[in-house]
């Protein structure tokens, strides 16, 4: 049975990586999910020079989800470069690294940092609903993400995965933007914006006011997004947005994702990747389909 | 401490577990107070005095994990023990669970306390004074707890007498001290070399300043709103006073660097 | 105690009227709830000639939620003013029509046999994600937007609120383009689009393929949602989407809805809408609030 | 028929009922099928043959309904008995409720079947069975019931048994005549000048094309995916004939003006 795909000339093992942010760089994981198995490990945003994030609270619950405003806290790309990376490398984990940035410059100097490192695939975040400047902005305008993917391509020296935000009227207008300008895979969805007020302290939950939405609720919305960029662009797709089955990893991949992220169920579930993982084989075994590509997109 | 901590957290590596742990036992303490132990043998085997666990809840409307702290641990048993306030949807709906019904649970996480052959004072506040009580147990040593109540319904007290000195505070002066916890040790003449403490922030601020004044040394365990537990999704972070280990901008993780911080090494 | 607001100079007696679709026109919901009692009802849709809607399945469950594609089924207008207005009238209900079409045509034929009629307030959907022609359209682009708004508010004699969609980049312009063309209020939010999935049978669940998400799981995005809206425009706004207790009310009036719906919540329990009116009086005493207009809009 | 539906429709109004019903009996019937009786006065007393309830899940996830329809009526006892069969997420958390359990239910709801004093042939297939129990216990006439097994394995046929003639078809032909309900029909010379059914679409519609041909009134019970089973939504159309009362668009709802339909009225 071949579990394995291919993004960008990148092969995946099998189809399931992380949700960027969801999963650290791996090592706290790692008591609960050999690294090595999975598809890729995708990091938590990374960017120029640390970044301190929101404050607190920072978290939400909300029916069926929940809503983060964590503001993309990260080390900067030396620690990263010095410490996950060579982690995630002696891990047996194939890399995805996870980039953000407040401004074009951001970016490139992350990405022109991991030119010579051992990372399969760079994830530029340009969807991130929770911090000020930059972020989101690229990602709702066709024209702000044609330019930045643009930029980032010509310096990338490994294939780059736009991800976009689903807080937008019409998700083929920013595949189709980021694909012209030269995105090799694209990864859907981030999260959706939310709030959540305190009836009883008469204010906000988070401190942020709005946060991101994700977990089991969003994902009807992932399906029909991922749907419709499928349908929309010829690359490859990661698909997200309240994955915690294998029940749930099939509805994307046959609406055309060819590899999906298991982002909030891990916080359920430490060990949900691996066992979508498992239950995508026994599909498959009980369904007598010897190739994953087979599904990738069977539904029309 | 950092070193201590740090041997800490390599003996708790690979130590993490989430399993579906039997509710062995399950009363009320007081009013809005609960009284749970849970088989986990796993985590038990693992489990120090101010660790804590992710407690999942069967309504799958409501995804995250409520920390609890543990408040007893019988690792012959192989038993946990929590004990908790209701305070929201989660918690009330975590009192219904009957005797027999099965909880998810994930732990043991945090670093807990590290304890030091010193004359101690062991300070809960409020919901902070269960997590103090595995402590006063395991403490062998010259200790004395500081237990701050609202008022003379004083759960647990008997079974921090039953281990060691007490010494109570109640808010409406019905019982001890009148006043808070740091009162009751000027008042009542508590001394030590080092204080263990949980409790709502503004006690762990009191006690942060009083542990300063006496130079000695505190350790205090926080709380923040949690998601992983486990260290990887940056939500539960609090001010340090030097860059932490993750991310290197004064952002220390409750749940994996804590929740019991030196109170020198955290802006309250 | 104060618990009637004033919508476009209509008073309705109680912040809590009925999400348009999921009430029929009150006859279904009178064993279980006093029709009288409500803030006003909201009717399903009505076209100016009869609809058939879509296909079945025209329902399916999601994860907190549920996605429909009812297509906007609908006796059409004459049927309606013959039926529909004379019961809800009796029944002694303060009446919201909502308004669908096709074309800007449609709409107009709807709100002018509307005219004489003694209906308090019109409601126009123009946020549909169902039904292939119109409907949407006009919700997704500020100008066309515009355009029918002001078209529309030229012939209705009663006040009219535009209905907006949330599968839009930025609501604030949607709800700008509304007010500036005369929109007297603002109801927010319809549903998001979604799509489910059968991995067994791999096809959509939904004849339609995608469908319109509603329930406590899209509650988040509908306090963004209103929130973001009250602080943009003027005029009052009736906040909906997964509103199924006095506390989910409450977010939604905290964040600036001066009236909210209760739609999918009534299939969970058809009693839902009084037992809002009356948590809602609980929560005023509790906190000795006299009047619930000092609560519209006091997180800020 | 429709002058006594609207008959039914007009006895039916207020007398709808949201209850938390208590779990008195739940037993496995066969493989994958449960058989349910829940306390529930108020609903009890208004129920008829053919009506179905509305089944709320304590999972909270899961906030639709799942119709079921009614097996027996003890309006002595206040219970209503629903037996189903467990074919997805919903009703296999259906099936681990335990006795003693709560479970919210809405009903009676739909018309159910209007009896007629005619010789009458009751047909069941899989689970459109046991909806045609209660019936069979009712009609006061010449009545034979056509059940349709998969095999050998025939739930409730003893009941069936106690209170008229049976006639059995299996699929694999262990027992009775080999193949559908029509076979048996005409194989073992059933006669009626009445049909009542309910059973999978491919069976209805040769029920429908049987009772055009024989020139008898067939009454079916349909099924279609609902949300509020009121009437109000729209969500559970089937094509009927006519215009439909409510949209006048050849649009009947399922849950109001059926699930009992006149076969003729209906495209199948
Ligand atoms: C390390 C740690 C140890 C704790 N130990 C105990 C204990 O031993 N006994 C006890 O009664 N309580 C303890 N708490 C507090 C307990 O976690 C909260 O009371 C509980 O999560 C509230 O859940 P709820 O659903 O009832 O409240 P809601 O307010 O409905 O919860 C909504 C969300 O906010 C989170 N939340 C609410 N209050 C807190 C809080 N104070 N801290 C962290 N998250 C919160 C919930 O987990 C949930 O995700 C501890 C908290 C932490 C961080
Ligand atoms: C009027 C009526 C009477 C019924 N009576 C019975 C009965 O007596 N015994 C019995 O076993 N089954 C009966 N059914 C079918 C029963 O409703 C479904 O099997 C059940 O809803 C499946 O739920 P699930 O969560 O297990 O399946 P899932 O497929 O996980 O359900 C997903 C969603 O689809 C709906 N759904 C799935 N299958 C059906 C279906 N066949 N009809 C309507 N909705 C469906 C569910 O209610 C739910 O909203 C009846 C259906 C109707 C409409
Ligand atoms: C706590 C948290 C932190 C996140 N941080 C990032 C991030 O740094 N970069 C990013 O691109 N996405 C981030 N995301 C978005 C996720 O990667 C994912 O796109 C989204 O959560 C939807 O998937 P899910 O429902 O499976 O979580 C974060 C999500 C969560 C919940
Ligand atoms: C079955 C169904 C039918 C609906 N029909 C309409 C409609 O005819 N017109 C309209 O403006 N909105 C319609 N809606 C949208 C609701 O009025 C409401 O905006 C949305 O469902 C969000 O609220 P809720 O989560 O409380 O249901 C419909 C919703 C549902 C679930
Ligand atoms: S809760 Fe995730 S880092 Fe602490
Ligand atoms: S389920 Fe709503 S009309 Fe039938």
């Amino acid at each position: 049975m071949n579990l394995s795909v291919d993004i960008a000339g990148v092969t995946m093992k099998n189809p399931v990586t992380t949700g960027s942010g969801t999963f650290g760089s791996g090592e706290e994981f790692s008591e609960f999910v050999d690294l090595s198995k999975l598809g890729a490990v995708t990091t938590k945003g990374v960017a120029n020079v640390p970044w301190p994030g929101n404050s607190v609270p920072r978290v939400a619950e909300v029916y069926g989800g929940m809503l983060n405003a964590i503001g993309l806290q990260n080390p900067g790309i030396d620690v990263f470069v010095e410490r996950d990376i060579p982690y995630l490398k002696k891990a047996g984990a194939t890399i995805i690294v996870n980039v953000c940035g407040k401004s074009e410059k951001d970016y490139l100097e992350v990405v022109e940092r991991l030119a010579d490192q051992p990372v399969d695939l760079l994830e530029i975040n340009v969807s991130c609903p929770n911090v000020k400047e930059g972020g989101i902005a690229f990602g709702q305008d066709p024209k702000a993400l044609y330019d930045i993917t643009k930029a980032v391509k010509a310096k990338a020296k490994q294939p780059i995965i736009m991800k976009l935000s689903p807080n937008v009227t019409d998700i083929t207008e920013m595949a189709k933007a980021a694909v012209d300008a030269g995105s090799d895979a694209l990864s859907l969805i981030n999260t959706l914006t939310g709030m959540k007020i305190d009836i009883e302290r008469r204010d906000f939950v988070l401190a942020n006011k709005t946060g991101g939405m994700s977990g089991p609720a969003i994902k009807p919305v992932a399906v029909r997004m991922v749907y419709q960029v499928a349908n929309a662009v010829d690359v490859p797709i990661i698909g997200m947005g309240g994955i915690s089955t294998a029940e749930d990893a099939l509805e994307f991949i046959m609406a055309g994702a060819t590899a999906v992220s298991v982002g909030t169920a891990n916080f359920i579930n430490p060990a949900t990747t691996l066992e979508v993982v498992d239950g995508i084989k026994t599909y498959m075994e009980r369904h007598q389909i010897n190739d994953i590509n087979e599904l990738i997109g069977c539904v029309k | 401490m950092s070193k201590e901590n740090s041997q800490i957290k390599e003996n708790c590596k690979m130590s993490k577990k989430q399993v579906m742990a039997e509710i062995i036992r399950h009363t009320s303490l007081s009013d809005g107070i609960f009284d749970m132990t849970l088989k986990a043998e796993e985590i038990a085997k693992e489990a120090k005095a101010g660790q804590f666990i992710s407690v999942y809840l069967n309504n799958k409307s409501k995804i995250l994990p409520r920390p609890i702290s543990i408040c007893g641990i019988d690792k012959e048993a192989g038993t946990l023990r929590i004990v908790y306030r209701t305070v929201g949807d989660g918690t009330k709906e975590l009192s219904d669970y009957k005797e027999g019904e099965m909880v998810k649970i994930l732990g043991p996480l945090g670093n807990g306390f590290t304890q030091k052959d010193k004359k101690a004072i062991l300070i809960g506040g409020g919901i902070g004074i269960p997590p103090m009580l595995e402590l006063m147990k395991q403490l062998d040593c010259d200790k004395t707890a500081v237990l701050g109540y609202r008022d003379s319904d004083m759960f647990l007290k008997d079974e921090f007498e039953a281990v060691g000195d007490v010494v109570i505070s109640t808010e409406d002066g019905s019982f001890g001290t009148k006043g808070n916890v740091i009162d009751a040790i000027k008042e009542q003449g508590v001394e030590g070399s080092i204080i263990y403490a949980c409790g709502p922030t503004p006690m762990l601020r009191g006690i942060k300043a009083y542990a300063e004044e006496m130079g000695i040394e505190a350790q205090i365990s926080m709380e923040e709103r949690m998601a992983c537990g486990i260290g990887a999704c940056l939500a539960c972070v609090c001010k340090s006073k030097d860059v932490d280990s993750h991310s290197h901008v004064h952002n220390k993780r409750v749940c994996k660097d804590g929740p019991v911080f030196d109170a020198r090494e955290v802006e309250l």
